[in-house]
């Protein structure tokens, strides 16, 4: 086992992986940009080492400082999280031709699976059904024409070397393709320097159903089980569960078995997800692999009891698998809500700042990974997932009532977050029945937020607004009459807080 | 000491009188038990009334209280009910005080501006784009009017509350 | 269902309730005393009542006060918690005559199993082996010298009515029996006004294993499985688990049936727990039964995915179990560590105060239940118990690793924990092995915490000393110097911190 | 500026100079690189001592710093190195400060007090019982010594830090 690795990372990742090293033994290395300095996973790490200022490209994406600090530090591995560099085969091929571990898949599985068109092709090779569409990237838009008529429309067109929803588009009509191809490469070419496009079958309300899948570096390969993870706003997930309200047991096996077929077509080790969408008549294809640690693997740790990420760490030093197929089991219900720093009242923009109050969730069936202190900063930089509220349930409505139990619970002030947004979610009756599909959000939730003012609750605003401007009016008087003004105004609780102000100001 | 307190376009009346130490509060008129007490200097309380329970952060503003609570935020605008009277009686109305800016809610890079000079615009529609967090925001309108002014390019690294484009 | 209930008591264990009541969508309602207006379970509940001044004696314990309060406040039903009334007959009885539901067992079964030489004798004729002892008070000193003889030394004396180690006493040799029975009769006397003693066989270092049952009001009882509970410091408990390292599925199955029996065989309902001793050959005697929601429940919680607390309410409500015991199933290892408000560096005496920094642990396998918050107050007038710290492990080695790393996450500040102790006793060599007995503190921990000093941490300390000293001097120059010494002063971070400065002036 | 920082008995120089704004630091003369940054007012700091992260409080006190690291805390006399020197020139020793006095760490009800006046008292030997948080609390003797005063009763409430028995 290692005795110490470097977390290429920041925020809830890294102290998640932090986490995992302590469990083990590891001393666990952050690494810091300019504005983490105080961040959570700086504080928990045992060591850390700055890298640079804070734009990612010159401090998280920068391979070869990261290489340094990790051979300076006398780490033997690099855990890349998820997002920077995680799924970049040149960063793994580099790790590992500097005598140093990886911890993930093999560079040669990651450039394979990254390219979703040799993806396809593969699985398609080993016998696993695609999403309908092309394998090869579109020459002339003639070509693009007839594979449309042939699949059928709609059709999706998509970036060869894309992800999260660039150089994306749905075409519904012949009449619309012309120009959504020459948009999609052109937006492809900008956001991945590769302008290729291929065509896939636009399923309608699809189901996004993955497989967590394990594989030591022996050849072994086994699957934890699926995630329903449809609740998508824009393409990013915004809630995920396990197992999947339509999954049984049979259906869970074959996807299993699919999942774990298709790793090993691709040489996979490590920790892993094959993606699949899942029609009205419950046929599933794959869709595509992510080749890292995901967002969302703490579901299926509550479900099955298994570490991914210590199991992680345990492969790419060499060890076996813990398990087999057969120990693993999966008991209850998890869900993970995605606690984004965006202001769902004003249409989900970035919201930054410091977190002038935090109070977590607790008790049972509460598991909060979040990179949050009471006074930490939120920094433009980086991805907005600032924490994740997962709840285990004995059943899928325990799941749900615990969850709207622990977001009630959960207090971070100074930064908005999609908190509110999440309640109305879970209390949707769709949601609550199971129907999902990643047209959920944008069917039932059109709008962003549903913004209600309860005339009860209204009411207790004006009162406890009239309470605290009395109080504050007291204070104020008793200051200029009495002799500890100073005193008197250090403590006044009235603040003015700037951040807030800019608010509602926002729009014209 | 009376207040009329206003959050979107309801108004409450709140009165407070203080007999023995302790306070008495009327809402709209009528007798309600309030006990209060500070959780956490300086915005923290918990308040209970009627014995119901509320958590409650309760920041000032140079002109409203933010009220937050159930998840939820609010904001508050008060008056003593004589000047609330006094403007009244006066014909004077509340201003709306729409400003004839966009600003960015969020420090970000522009990455490009929608509109042009003299260009009408209306509700909903899209302002100018930043990046900030990875990713991309759309700022739209919030009601109809012609651009005066844009004071951004694309490519500019932008702070909080920068104004980007100036309306008539 | 209930649409709300009152629940009888304070702490950690109402913030629990609070958080079964909101999970079941039933509306919580909170009783306060005067030193608890701010205290977490009036912030949670729905609503709160005020009952009276800080003693318990004057609330918590009030009787009559707590029953007006829930009619008053429109409750349905009464949960006592733990500790306070949990136990009282009359209060269940009381609560039930003035058409109130009792949220716990009967007030027969309590009163039955209150009385340790009645619950004896049901057990002993229900065929269920005992600790060997007296069925019968003591009545005279030849009497106990006679028993003492026949069951051999060292043998316990209690008092019948007792608990908490209060009127209890080992005698090794027959000499000094006379005198400890006049002792433990007269301490029984002032503590529980009941001087009734009974003599039991001393096992020595024995295992304390309890088995939690749990049943309906339709006769039907199933069993949870056991908690190993032998880590206790002066007759309390500190750190439980489950299951426990020496019983195995047969083991569980006998202990679980003997205790459903002896469940059966006091007529009871709701939740309970029936105590057990294990000698070293892994016979069990029934110790005693705890009528009431255990402190340790969270860890039966954990390996179950059973919620105890909100089947208690659906159980008193009406409803029949949800499981049968053949859908109770165990999964991992769970450990509880209690934490304390109380001082291992010195003597494990109670610290109170102003808990003026605090952060729980989170992330994988954590659970927190207490009843905590930056800013809150530790009174003088109630429990110790602040907390608990719950880890669950696939297996006991990463419990334990889980927990240590928990530990290791948890800041509280301003007031003294046992958090150090817990490390400690987690890095014991036997307390790894499972070696455990209810002797395990005294034989290993006899002088508490120890306190060692490591020279790579006080360099790193004098260090830090330094600097504060160093940036507080710097900050008092430039604010003398410069004109903004006000706001200086008023940043300067070195506040005296008063409640400190007693900690190491105790003793003389 | 150089300081000796001394933990239970041991001692330690600590030497800071700042040179363009960017300390220095030596300890017991060796230079180490120290980074610090306040996580959040006003005692909790987070340090990277040659790239080892502490997450630390520090709380001035009178007349010594408490510092609280690993979940363990540690009390720290400071002095400037001149001071130092010249007290050990002087033959000025530390002054053992043991107060002749048994104070209650912490607030209460008396249950008893176990020695009278005039009794000698061996350390370890117990002194009084204080009730708090519904337990009883045995306070012991810290050294050897002989009782002066008793200054409660039993079944008297005390306050923290309050004096029960004066030795000679």
């Amino acid at each position: 086992m290692f005795k110490k690795i470097l977390i290429a990372n920041r925020g809830e990742i890294a102290v998640r992986i932090i986490r995992a090293c302590r469990e083990l033994g590891i001393k666990a290395v952050a690494v810091y940009s300019e504005i983490d300095r105080k961040s959570l996973h700086v504080r928990m790490a045992d060591e850390a080492y700055f890298i640079g200022p804070s734009p990612s490209t010159a401090s998280y994406l920068n391979m070869e400082k990261l290489i340094e600090v990790a051979k300076k530090a006398g780490c033997e591995g690099i855990h890349p999280g998820y997002g920077f560099l995680a799924e970049n085969s040149a960063f793994a091929r580099k790790v590992e031709e500097q005598g140093l571990v990886f911890i993930g898949p093999p560079a040669s599985a990651i450039e394979l699976l990254g390219d979703k068109m040799a993806a396809r092709k593969t699985m398609k090779k080993a016998g696993i059904e695609v999403v309908p569409g092309t394998e090869e990237p579109l020459e002339t838009e003639e070509q693009g024409l007839k594979i449309a008529r042939k699949i059928g429309f709609p059709i999706l067109i998509k970036a060869a070397g894309g992800g999260g929803g660039k150089g994306m588009r749905v075409v519904r009509e012949e009449k619309d393709l012309k120009e959504a191809m020459r948009a999609c490469a052109s937006e492809a070419k900008s956001a991945f320097a590769d302008a290729r496009i291929y065509i896939e079958k636009y399923l309608e309300k699809p189901r996004h159903v993955e497989i967590q899948i394990l594989g030591d570096k022996f050849g072994k390969v086994i699957h934890l089980g699926e995630r329903e993870c449809s609740i998508q706003r824009r393409h990013q997930k915004v809630i995920e569960e396990s197992p999947s309200p339509i999954v049984d047991e049979k259906m869970r096996k074959k996807m299993g078995e699919t999942a774990v077929k298709a790793a090993k077509a691709a040489g996979y080790y490590n920790a892993g997800t094959m993606e699949f969408l899942v029609d009205s008549d419950k046929n599933f294809y794959f869709l595509e692999a992510n080749t890292r640690l995901q967002v969302e693997h703490p579901v299926t740790e509550m479900v099955t009891g298994i570490d991914i990420a210590k199991e992680q760490i345990r492969i790419a030093s060499g060890s076996p698998l813990s398990y087999k197929q057969e120990d693993v089991s999966w008991k209850g219900t998890a869900i993970e809500c995605r606690i984004y720093a965006e202001d769902p009242e004003n249409n989900f923009l970035p919201s930054t700042g410091m977190v002038s109050h935090y109070e977590e969730p607790a008790g049972p069936g509460i598991r909060v990974d979040a990179g949050l202190y009471e006074g930490c900063e939120i920094p433009i930089y980086y991805d907005p997932i600032i924490g994740k509220l997962i709840t285990w349930g004995a059943n899928r409505d325990e799941a749900i009532q615990r969850m709207k139990r622990a977001l009630s619970e959960y207090h971070i002030s100074g930064v908005a977050t999609t908190i509110p947004f999440h309640i109305q979610v879970l209390d949707n009756e769709k949601f609550k029945r199971g129907e999902l599909s990643t047209h959920f959000i944008q069917e039932e939730f059109s709008q962003g937020l549903k913004v209600t003012l309860e005339e009860d609750e209204l009411k207790m605003v004006a009162l406890f607004a009239a309470l605290a401007e009395y109080q504050n009016k007291k204070r104020v008087q008793s200051a200029f009459g009495g002799k500890n003004s100073r005193v008197q105004e250090k403590e006044n609780p009235w603040k003015m807080e700037g951040r807030r102000r800019g608010l509602r100001r926002f729009g014209m | 000491m009376k207040y009329v307190a206003r959050i979107e376009d309801k108004n409450y009346q709140i009165d407070i009188t203080e007999a023995d130490g302790r306070l008495e509060v009327k809402l709209n008129g009528k007798p309600i038990s309030v006990d209060f007490a500070q959780i956490k200097p300086p915005n923290f309380f918990s308040f209970l009334v009627d014995n119901i329970s509320f958590d409650v952060e309760i920041i000032k503003n140079s002109e409203s209280y933010w009220v937050n609570m159930n998840g939820r935020k609010y904001e508050c605008f008060l008056e003593d009910e004589k000047i609330s009277r006094l403007k009244d009686i006066a014909g004077f109305k509340k201003e709306i005080l729409q400003e004839k800016e966009l600003k960015t809610p969020m420090p970000g890079l522009v990455l490009a501006i929608e509109v042009k000079e003299g260009d009408l615009v209306k509700t909903g529609q899209g302002v100018a784009i930043i990046e900030a967090m990875k990713m991309e925001n759309e700022l739209k309108a919030k009601f109809d009017g012609k651009v005066k002014k844009v004071k951004v390019k694309p490519g500019q690294a932008v702070d909080k509350d920068e104004v980007l484009v100036v309306f008539e």
